[in-house]
This record gives structure tokens, C-alpha cells and sequence, in this order.
């Protein structure tokens, strides 16, 4: 047994938060936030020349040919700086949509562009309140033509293509759901930015009127391929929350031992003391959980849904944990636009609802646990 | 055991009442009415103007400040006189938020340590609103220390001179005058080398920046002093007695009794009761129901622990530190309610702008709001040490810094 | 206002403590703990003479015809005095269902006998695992025979009268249930008693075989009776549980203060000081929200079924908490039969269960405030 | 990133289980894996000869103490190996329960302080379970301030002389030696007088009384000693370096690695699988749902938790303080789960005997017994402080007894 990073990938983790601190400083992520850029695209560049956006992409569609648990280190760097790039969109939703049911052509096309850094793209799923569910989706395709709205759509004002859940049945079942690629440059496209909890990742609305659109996957697979897509998005997301987590508990940790009140550290408090041990214990679980995932999702294990789902609520638990108490132990400092601890805490949060919230994800943990126990 | 109003009290809440309905500014009161935490600004008015034309308004007929002596501005009124004058100003009572600080806190210092001209001069115009008070307590180095605080005050002739910096001042930047406890002393137990002063706001040398809270809007402030000079008759209470006269100030925080604390739940409940979530209406998921009736006990216990208070008052007793539960519990309440609230909403919870979100952004301000109330007025952790220090009679923490001089104390954590 | 005990019932509170101090110190609870008897007679006969078991009953039918407010505050002392006695089945339950629903000769007959403290009486509600609902109850009334089982029945060992829940219909309404009164000492019953959680107050699985049975209150009214029954009885166990709350943090908050550690005493330690503060925080919102049902109790309020549930659930949380963290601030002492922790866990859980689990409530508050609501 | 065995560990995992399957008592093995917390007798049979006889079978086969050298009665395994039985003895494993003791901390001191002549003689019989020790430490007046003990060691001649009362003694009524922390000079800071040796429980003026836990069970003894002599060679470490020698035996706690904690998740799990609520299956209500989901999650956070640590074990890395994890969070949750199956019964959930409980009482022996597993090994407070301190590196509490001697620290809190 090795339920441990292989020094390969470890090296890379290094390698990723080197480039990271160096190109992603929190100086890096308030330009975004402030409102200066709708996203870092130097950084953006960087990271394709890294390699890092297509580490998981084969080297035939124009990627590193690395593997998901490769993904999963970068993962958590990336939670853990916090960075404003489109990358969970990109790299989690619309790359692993192709590579589970894109055609040859498909992926020649965007994940190339995607590992090159030419082409951001994003999953178009939601349509207002709710979870995933075949129910809510109302967008229709007919005749390779999308009507409908879309929202929230992560970084959909950035994006260059969608990969979109259409309706194309009534029947009532899962059946009913088909997936459609969409160039988002191509026209029939309306989008509209709209002001969410963490302006370092943009949330947009599309309305879709008459759109040319390309299926992707057999018809009547939508739902099936969406599931195994929001699987694995669960997985390198519980990556990034394990990132930001950690991040979190550190800058908390930091300041304790820094901060004097009272004539002594305020990390010598049992109060902050134990505040930051039960962080750490969160954020500990949080990272088992997640290893367990991305040992499934790296091994196309049938343990996958439910892995995903413990991953899933755990590091979504850990990180509003961390992000919140690290405002606390910070005490009004913690609470100013000024101190970096808000954007943790805004990423926590917007994170925790991105692939459905918390309650979506603990009745889907239940479901799977049944299934396995009945198989 | 009841809820009736005595004879003299029904009398007192019809007299008010009456006045309230034909005087109070109803064109805002549905807006005040839905107003939550994050979210506490007028649409179409400055809320500053408003809040004070109906301080005014109420100071004319004699209803400002109810339990300040007349002279002073006040009504002379008892306390239970004042919660049921809070009662029935209900939602326009947001309106005088503004004013807490000066005549919950300044006001009181005022008049248990100024001189009795200054008294007379500046106490009616704070009770009417015509003149707005801050608290310049706080400082970075200091946070839950406030006895930490740096800021020098030297004696220069018969004035002070006053250089230093002060933090998380509530509204400095539109009040008139403030109260400002300074050390004038570094060379003893940093309690004992403080003094307090009120002054001018608009003194040359100092200086106010709004502070950015990490909700993106400005609640508070920093203040500069650089050179500003204060005569000695604003001392307030002996030379080195700024410790114990910033007590008194603190202590007045208690006649806040009777306003509610805000936990969320009523909004949480009333939008659960119409939300329709995948698969029914939210208010019949046994997992919503499950949460809704934990909070629902604690907010009704906040509620009617409120009411004990005032029924102790009502009887001439002084409430104790017990009060601390209410900011204690609903601070961490109502960021776990304005979470959930998200998490009902799914992804969609995440948009936050008020055109395009559930009820225009109400949770999601609350949420990025709620970090705060855990912080101001005293954190969480040290609500936990007043409850069990001065109700349950624990010891203290132990005190490093006790009987050391106050330029020896550690101010460096590492390194 | 006055949201308070009037200074008469304090006077009557103040002497109920020092009576149950006197007669009902730790050691008679032990004695009844270890199986020495099944209850307290003594103490029993000691509450009939200071008139404490009939305070609520009128003076026609043997009581004190004091209210249901000096009752609250009787039962606020049995519960910090953990009274190994029959109290809250005969007095809370069984008096009054009579109160409530007693024919005249009725009241005469048994509320006379609790208030000298001649009868002990209870509840036979439950039939197994579950909640109180009508669907539950299975034992049949026909012809005056009851025929069925009955299990838990709290103090069914020692009771001489029980209140029956019996099923008279088939309807699947709540008008199928029908109450009864059965003296117990007359035949046609076998009483066997259950190993539970707290010794203190027996429980007993009743076995009924062509039992004779009175009717209680109209036929098909049951169910109706019932729900006023276990709402006055919420609000009245709210009251021994915070009786059992305030003294399980007066254990801790003593032992804090006397036992050193590390050369402090332990309450000196914020992790000791803020678990006490916290109980405190608990016990504070339970005693508020039990106050109100008492107000609700007494003026037989509309608001009673809300405030019984809030009573009920706050209070509920309240003494687990305090009982278990009280165990917690006394360390490995705390969890030794000598001392007297663990009869407040016991005791605190076992309540928690009496009239129906903690989710049961919950979902009965919800409940009830939408009617409010409605109306 | 894997869960394979390499060659060689599937090698031993197949010696292992084959030996097993042809070894193990399997009469028990049913009831031995429905054992939970506070239920761990044998219906029919005296659960310590059961594991003596097994423990002696594993001995004579070369299955006992697996990581420890051959010369003492053990295997000379891999850490990794020892994981590997551990997950083949499966419920087996839980009749080592009253060796663990001896193994996991007594073994280890002995190896590292005793004399070679003392190990050869005492720590092959150990092993096999013919003879068992005990841990004689903690003392009423120290809990978790174990170094505040007062247990007297005087010398007298080549012997020591023993006062004193020790405290929470897992099975020492059944033990055959114990190790023992004395003061030797109580003149000197408290954690630099203490000694530490081993000593035959048979000893003259040592008396053995078993505690009443408040569950009703008896785990644990108290042990007074009345001038016991217990021969210097039998010192283990140098006098005044008890302390040192203790944290040696506390370190070895970290060898219980991989025995999976108890959280009553499994238990409750199947328990919610099962079970029919008034209005359908528990499994299916939301709010259970809900609840369950979020201890799965915990249950399989400390799972692979553990499995992490099990990984840094096989490559040779010390597994640190981060374990302490697994019982801080194992601790309350097993309450916290305990008390809600009873919540799911009902009122019937107050009913703990065997014959007419759900589940044969299982979930009630669970709550009564909780209480016990938030403090035994050290308290979810001290847990905290581990890991703040060891791991996150913040400060140590003040410790207001530190430099002064053991005799004058404060021993009584009021009066």
C-alpha cells in the first residue's frame, strides 16, 4: 500500500506552489477582485506554459499525458493561492466533458486549446435556484439549435466555448438530457455578467436564442456523462478546498503566534489554541477524504461516486470552517478589505455551491453508500 | 407571570403610539422593515439625513434620549418606559442606529464625569441628533486589549497634545465629537496610565479614513491624531483614571436591553416557508425542518431571555453580564443561518448582486457581513470570558502583563 | 410586563429546594440508584405533606388550587435535585389527563389520591419503538376490555393507576383513539419491569389481557386529550430539565474552581472557563423559553403548542449538554459511579426520550408555527 | 497512489490469513464483531481466558508482538507487516485488547531501560500473553497534570519503598507486573523528581480495587501501595529521569496505528439501513440523511487518515501527533451518535437491558460508556493542546508551576 503522493507528483506540488507564489502573490488575486481585470491572464499564460492546464490531457489532444492524481496536486496549489484564473471550469468541467465523451475531432479541437491556454471554456448547467437535476434543465435542442438561459455559468463571461445540458426529451427520465459544445464567439450567444460572493471567479448568465450547437456524447447520454463529470470535478475541487483550507489555518497559525495581546501571543489562548487545532483537525480529514478521491478518480474506481461525495462535503465542511475561524482568530483586522483572510472566505463559500450545495452532496452520499451496499 | 402592560405603562405606550403613527417618516417603513444585516441602506435617501430628521423630530416633542434627565435633553422616563417606546417605534428604531454610540455610551460618560456646563451645553444637541458622537477606544495593537492602547496624550499648558492612531470607529466620520481614552502615562501597569477626554472632531490634526470591511462596504473608521490639542476642562475623570471611566462608558453597553439581536432566523424562516426546493416545498424537507426548529428555539430563547432583562429592569434591578449570551449567539448563528440560506438557493446561491439574486442578495450581504459580529463589540471569545468570569466567578486568565510598566510589556509575537 | 415568578412562587421555589436538599440529597438518589428500593417513599409522603403533589390540583378535588406557575417552579427543584420519585408520571401526565379530561367522580377519585399522595398514576402510551401517534397504538378497547401491550410505561411498576391510550376505530384518524383509566392493583394486567437508562424512575412493559377499563373523557376524543397532555407535560419536564441543567453547571463550575491542575485551578483555563460559559449560554435559553411556556401553561395561551415545543427541545439540548460536559470539566472523576455526574446523564438522557425523541419535537415545532402562520 | 500490496507484504498477508482461518477461535468471531463500545464481554465464555489462549497460540507460532526482535518473543516484522495482521486478525484483533497495555507501552520501556538480563526474562511471556502488565501513572490528584503525581519511592537500603494510590489502572486486577512513576524528590520542580520501575503486582502491600465507572462497569482499578519494596535493579531509567522515561511510553501510544477508532458510525449506519420510522425508512428521511452524511464523511476522513499515517509507516517516517486526531474527533462523535440512534427509537430508547432493547441495548451500553472515551489517554482538552503545540507549534500554556518546587505548588483551588 502507497495512500501517498509518489515523490513524481510531490516534486510537481513543489514545482506548482514555486510558480505559484512567485506569479500568483495575493497582490496577484486583489487586481481581480478590485475589479481590474475579469481575470489574471498572465497568470493564465503561465500556467499553459507550465504545462500544468493540460497535465491531465493526453499528449495526442496536446496535453502533458500526466495523469488526474498530477492534476490533483496542482489542484490544491491552486486553492491554495487562491488564484483568479478560469481553471476549475476549464480544466474540471469542459476538459473532462471531452475526455469522457468528446469525439476525436472534439478533442482535437478544445482540449488542444484548452492545454495552450487558447481556449477557456466551462460547463453551462444550472438554470437558477437548485441542484443538479435532469428536472431543471429547460434549455431545449432541436435541430442542433439551443434556446434557453443559463445561470450561474462559471466564468461565462470569459469563456470561449460551453459545454452545455440541453432537454431533448419529455419522458420524465434521465434519458431526456443531451450534451451540446458551443463556440461561445460564434454568435446566437447572449451573456451577462453577474455579481457574485467571489469576484475572482466570474459568474455569468447566457441566454441562448436560436444557437448553433454540436453534440457531444450520444443523445440521450447527457445526464450519465454529467454525473461522472461532477464525480471528478468533485475530486480536484475538494483539492482546491483542501488548498484553500490549509492556506487558511496557516494565516490564522501565522498571526497567532505573531500577534500580542494581553502581554503574550494570542496563540498562547486555549480559545485561539483550540480554534486552530479543530481547523487543523477539519482540515486533516478534508485531505484524507481527498486523497481517498483522487485515488478513485485516478483509477476509474467504481468507489468513485461515493469517494467523490465524502470528498466533496468534507473539504466544502473544512474550508468554511477554516476560512470563517481564520477571520476569527484574526479579530477586526481579519474583517478589512485590507488583511487577505475575506478572500479565503469568499472562495469558501463560492466553492461550497459551485457542483451543488452541501445538502445536494449529503443525500447523493447516502444514495451511493446504499448502492454500494446493496450491489 | 405576564405580558400586560401595568395601567401607567398601557397609558405611556397609547401616548407614544399615537404619536409615532401621525409623526414617523412612513414612507420608509417597509424598506426599514426588511432591512438585515449587510443590508441597512435607503434606496432613493441618505439615511444619515433621514435618521436625523426624525431624531429632531422626536427631540422637539420630547421624545429622544426617554430616560436622560430633561435637562439634558432627555424625558426623564423610567427604563421600562424605554423598551416600550422601543417597541413601538419598531422598524423606524433602525433609524437610530447612528446614534447608539454617542447616547449609549457618550452620553452617559458625559454625565457622570463632565462639568456641569458642559453638560448643559453639549448633552441636548447629542439627544437630538443635531450633533453626531463617536468612541475612539480602539487601536490596532490593542484589539481585545483595549487597555493596550498607544495612543499619547501630553500635557502642554492647559491643553493636551495628542498624537496616536485609533481604529474601527463607528460613524467618525460623520460626528461632531468623540470621546477618546489616551495614555498619559507609559511608565506604569498599563492600566493604570490612561485618561479620558472628549473633543472635537473637527480639531485640527485629525484625520479620518473609512476602513473597507471585507464586505466591501465602510462601516467603520481609522483616526489619526497628529498634534491635536484638547484643553484640559474636556478631561473627563481624573488623570490616570481613564481605565475606570472607560468602564462606566462600557457598562452603559447593558442599556441596549430590549433591542433584539439579529440571528437571521426570522428571515430565514419566512423565506423557507415559501421556497420551493427540486422536489417540494422546502418547509416540508424533514432536513429543513430539522435546522429551522434548532434555530427557531435558540431565537425564541434570545427572545425571551431579552424579556427577562427587561422585566428585571422594569423591577429597578440591573441587569448582569447574562446579556453577553444574546451578541454571543446570534453572532455565530447568523453566519451559519445566512449559509444555509445559500446552500438552499444551490449554485445559484453564489450570485450576489441584488438585481439577480434571491431576494436581491438579502443572505448573501448577510453572509459576507456576518464575520464581523462575531468581532465587534467584543469577540466571541472574550463574551465567554465575561459570562464565565463575571457570572460563574471563574478565574481569570492569567495575566502577563499585570504588574508590568507599559513600555516593558511584549509587543512582538516572533522574531 | 412581568416575565417572572411572582415573589410568592419564588418563596414557594426557595422552599421546595430546602426541602428537597434536606430530604432528597445525593445519597437517597443513590439508594434508589443501586436498587435498594424502587422509589423514594419517604420522600414521596414528605412531597404529599408539603402539599407539592397536588399544587395545580384545585382544592375540590384535594389539591393546594394553586396554578400550573408554582408548579413549574416545584418541578424546576425535582429536577436539580434529580428526585428518585414517580413525580412527573403521576403529576405531570396522569393528573393531568384527569384535569383535563376526568369525569367529576373521576377527579374525585384519583386526584385525591395523588394529592395525599395515596395513588402514583401514569401514562400507557407507548407500544415500542416510535413517536407519539396515533398509528402507533395497536392495544384495542372493546367492551370495556383492554387488550394489548403497552411499553415503555414510566413508574409502570409502582403505579396503581394508569392513563390508557387505546384504539377504538379503524378509521386511520385520530378519532380511533380512545383514553381509559385502569386500576392497575385490580387484575387483569402483568407489569414487568425494563433495565433502563436511568434507575432513578423505573420503567415497566405492561401486558393488559381482558383488562376492565374506565373510559377517560369522550370516545374518539383520545388523541386530541393526549396532545394537550404531553404539551403541559413538555412545558413541565422543561422545568425539571433545567433544574437538572443549572445544578449539572453548578457541579462543573464547583469543581473548576476546587480542582487544580498543573498548579491552577482548572477553571482558570480558558478550555475549562468557555465550556462552562457555554453551558451556561445553553441552560440560559432553555430556562427563557421554559418561562415562556409556563406563561402559556398558566393562561392556557393559544401559543402553548409552539411554546411547549420550543420549551421542550431547548430545554432538551440544554441538560444533555450540561450533564455531559459536566462529566467532561470533572475529567476521569467525572465518570466514576461515585460521583454524582452520571446520575444527571442519566437522568438527562433518559428525558430526552420520555415524551417523544428530540427529532419528534423539532418536527412538531415546524409544525406549529406554520399554523400559526396560517392563522 | 495505491492500495496494492507489494510482493512481499502479499506474501505475508497470505501466511497470515491462511494461518489465521486454521488458528483463530471462530466460535467467537460473530460476536466478537458486533462488539461496540461499552459491550465487549463474551456471552458464554470468560473473554480473558479466550485471549490468553489465543494470544499464546499466536506466541508459540510466531504471531505475538510481531514488531518486536525474536529474542523477546517476538517476529522482528516491518511496521507495515504488523498493519497487515492487524487487517487479517479482524475481529480477532479485539481479544488484544487487554494486552495493549503491555504491548503498546510496558513492552516498549522495558526494551528501551531495563537490564538485558530483566528483558529476556519478562518480555517473552509478556508476548504471549501469559503474563499481563499494567501502567501505573495517573493518580487522583493529577489527571491530566500526570507529572503532579505524589506516589513516594524513598530508598531504603537496595530496595525502594512505595506510598501511595495510583488511579485508572486498566486491568490491574488482572495483571501480573506493572510499571510504575514515583516521586523521589519532592523538593525539586515537578517533573525532575520522578523515577520510574517495574514491579510484580503480587508484591506485598499492593492493593488492587476496582473503580465503578459510571456506566455500571468496572474497567479500571484504583492501586494503593503500602511499603512496597521494589528492588533498585528493577529501576528502570536513572533516578530523577522518570519523566523522560514516561514520555518514552506515552510516545509508543503512536504504535497503536491503524487499529481503526470507534466512532459507532458502522454500527449506526446499519442500524438507519434497517430500521422503519413511523413514516417510512429511516434511511430515506432527510433529516437522517443528513446526519449520517455528515459523520460518513468523518468516519472516512479518519479512515484514510489512519491509512495515510499506516503509508508514512511503511516508508519509515515517524507518524506524528497528528493522530491524536483520530480520538479527539472519535470521542464525541461516538456520543453524539450514540444519542441519536436513541433519538431514532423514541421513547422505547430509553430501555438499555439486553432482553428488551433494540439491538440488545447495543446503542445504550455506547451512550453510557462515551463519557469515558472524551477523557481516557488524555482529554479532548489535552488532545488539543497536542496538536496546537506539536504540530501547528503554539505557545504552551503559562505554567504558573514550572520552576517552583513540587512541594510548595498550590494544591487546593477555594478555601
Amino acid at each position: 500500500m502507497n495512500f501517498d503522493f509518489s515523490d513524481d507528483q510531490k516534486q510537481l506540488r513543489d514545482q506548482a506552489r514555486k510558480f505559484l507564489t512567485e506569479k500568483c502573490p495575493p497582490k496577484a488575486v486583489r487586481a481581480v477582485l478590485d475589479g481590474k481585470a475579469p481575470y489574471d491572464k498572465d497568470l493564465w499564460k503561465g500556467l499553459a506554459e507550465m504545462g500544468f492546464l493540460g497535465v491531465a490531457i493526453p499528449e495526442e489532444f496536446g496535453g502533458a499525458g500526466a495523469g488526474h492524481l498530477e492534476l490533483c496536486v496542482i489542484a490544491e496549489e491552486m486553492g491554495r493561492a487562491n488564484a483568479p484564473v478560469p481553471f476549475s471550469s476549464t480544466v474540471y468541467l469542459a476538459a473532462e466533458a471531452l475526455l469522457i465523451a468528446g469525439s476525436d475531432a472534439q478533442k482535437k479541437k478544445w482540449l488542444l486549446a484548452i492545454a495552450s491556454g487558447e481556449a477557456i471554456g466551462t460547463l453551462a448547467l444550472f438554470e437558477g435556484k437548485g441542484n443538479p437535476s435532469p428536472k431543471t434543465i429547460k434549455l431545449t435542442a432541436a435541430n442542433g439549435m439551443l434556446n434557453g438561459v443559463k445561470k450561474p455559468v462559471a466564468d461565462g463571461a470569459i469563456a470561449d466555448f460551453a459545454v452545455v445540458a440541453a432537454r431533448t426529451g419529455s419522458s420524465g427520465r434521465d434519458g431526456d438530457i443531451s450534451l451540446f459544445i458551443v463556440d461561445l464567439r460564434a454568435g446566437g450567444v447572449e451573456v451577462k455578467s453577474l455579481t457574485n460572493l467571489d469576484p475572482t471567479r466570474g459568474q455569468a448568465e447566457i441566454t441562448f436564442r436560436d444557437c448553433k450547437a454540436e453534440p457531444l456524447g450520444a443523445a440521450g447520454e447527457g445526464w450519465s456523462i454529467l454525473t461522472q463529470v461532477l464525480d471528478r470535478a468533485a475530486v480536484l475541487c475538494a483539492f482546491e478546498q483542501v488548498g484553500g483550507s490549509d492556506r487558511a489555518l496557516e494565516m490564522g497559525r501565522d498571526y497567532a503566534l505573531d500577534r500580542i495581546a494581553f502581554g503574550r501571543q494570542i496563540g498562547s489562548f486555549q480559545a485561539v489554541k483550540h480554534m486552530l487545532a479543530d481547523m487543523y483537525v477539519s482540515a486533516t480529514l478534508a485531505r484524507s477524504n481527498s486523497y481517498y478521491g483522487a485515488w478513485a478518480l485516478s483509477t476509474n474506481a467504481a468507489e468513485l461516486p461515493e469517494a467523490a461525495a465524502a470528498a466533496r462535503i468534507s473539504a466544502t465542511q473544512a474550508f468554511q470552517h477554516c476560512a470563517k475561524n481564520n477571520i476569527q482568530v484574526h479579530g477586526g483586522m481579519g474583517f478589512t478589505w485590507e488583511f487577505d483572510c475575506h478572500m479565503y472566505y469568499r472562495r469558501a463559500n463560492a466553492m461550497a455551491l459551485g457542483l451543488g450545495s452541501l445538502s445536494y452532496w449529503e443525500d447523493q452520499l447516502i444514495d451511493r453508500m446504499r448502492k454500494k451496499n446493496a450491489a | 407571570m405576564n405580558f400586560d402592560d401595568t395601567l401607567q405603562e398601557a397609558e405611556f405606550r397609547a401616548t407614544a403610539r399615537a404619536w409615532i403613527a401621525a409623526n414617523a417618516p412612513k414612507q420608509y417603513e417597509e424598506e426599514l422593515r426588511k432591512s438585515s444585516l449587510g443590508r441597512t441602506q435607503l434606496k432613493n435617501a441618505n439615511i444619515l439625513e433621514v435618521a436625523k430628521a426624525w431624531q429632531k423630530k422626536k427631540a422637539d416633542a420630547g421624545w429622544a434620549c426617554l430616560h436622560w434627565p430633561k435637562e439634558y435633553g432627555g424625558r426623564g422616563s423610567s427604563p421600562i418606559e424605554r423598551v416600550i417606546w422601543q417597541q413601538e417605534e419598531g422598524p423606524f428604531g433602525q433609524l437610530s442606529r447612528m446614534f447608539i454610540i454617542g447616547h449609549g455610551m457618550c452620553g452617559p460618560t458625559m454625565m457622570a464625569f463632565a462639568r456641569e456646563e458642559h453638560k448643559r451645553a453639549y448633552l441636548p444637541p447629542l439627544a437630538s441628533g443635531e450633533k453626531v458622537w463617536c468612541q475612539l477606544f480602539s487601536e490596532p495593537a490593542g484589539g481585545s486589549d483595549v487597555a493596550g492602547l498607544r495612543t499619547r496624550a501630553e500635557k502642554d499648558g492647559d491643553d493636551w497634545v495628542i498624537n496616536g492612531q485609533k481604529i474601527w470607529t463607528s460613524g467618525a466620520h460623520y460626528s461632531d465629537y468623540g470621546i477618546l481614552l489616551t495614555r498619559t502615562d507609559p511608565t506604569v501597569p498599563k492600566h493604570k496610565g490612561l485618561t479620558m477626554f472628549f473633543l472635537d472632531m473637527k480639531s485640527p490634526g485629525v484625520e479620518v479614513r473609512p476602513i473597507k470591511q471585507a464586505s466591501g462596504a465602510s462601516d467603520f473608521n481609522e483616526v489619526y491624531f497628529t498634534n491635536v490639542r484638547i484643553p484640559d476642562h474636556q478631561r473627563l475623570g481624573e488623570v490616570g483614571d481613564g481605565w475606570n471611566v472607560s468602564l462606566t462608558t462600557l457598562m452603559n453597553e447593558r442599556s441596549a436591553i430590549g433591542a433584539a439581536v439579529s440571528t437571521g432566523f426570522p428571515e430565514l424562516f419566512e423565506y423557507c416557508s415559501s421556497l420551493m426546493l427540486d422536489d417540494g416545498p422546502a418547509i416540508e424537507d424533514r432536513a429543513v425542518r430539522a435546522k429551522l426548529a434548532s434555530w427557531a428555539a435558540k431565537a425564541s430563547g434570545l427572545k425571551y431571555t431579552s424579556m427577562r432583562a427587561i422585566s428585571a429592569l422594569s423591577k429597578g434591578e440591573r441587569p448582569g453580564p447574562e446579556n453577553s449570551i444574546g451578541k454571543l449567539v446570534a453572532g455565530s448563528m447568523i453566519q451559519d443561518v445566512a449559509t444555509y440560506a445559500l446552500d438552499l438557493q444551490g449554485a445559484a446561491g453564489v450570485i450576489s448582486g441584488a438585481e439577480d439574486s434571491e431576494l436581491a442578495g438579502r443572505f448573501q450581504a448577510m453572509l459576507l457581513r456576518a464575520p464581523g459580529t462575531r468581532v465587534e463589540g467584543g469577540t466571541d471569545e472574550i463574551m465567554r470570558n465575561i459570562i464565565a468570569e463575571r457570572v460563574l466567578g471563574l478565574p481569570g486568565d492569567i495575566r502577563v502583563d499585570k504588574d508590568v510598566p507599559f513600555n516593558r510589556i511584549l509587543t512582538k509575537g516572533r522574531g
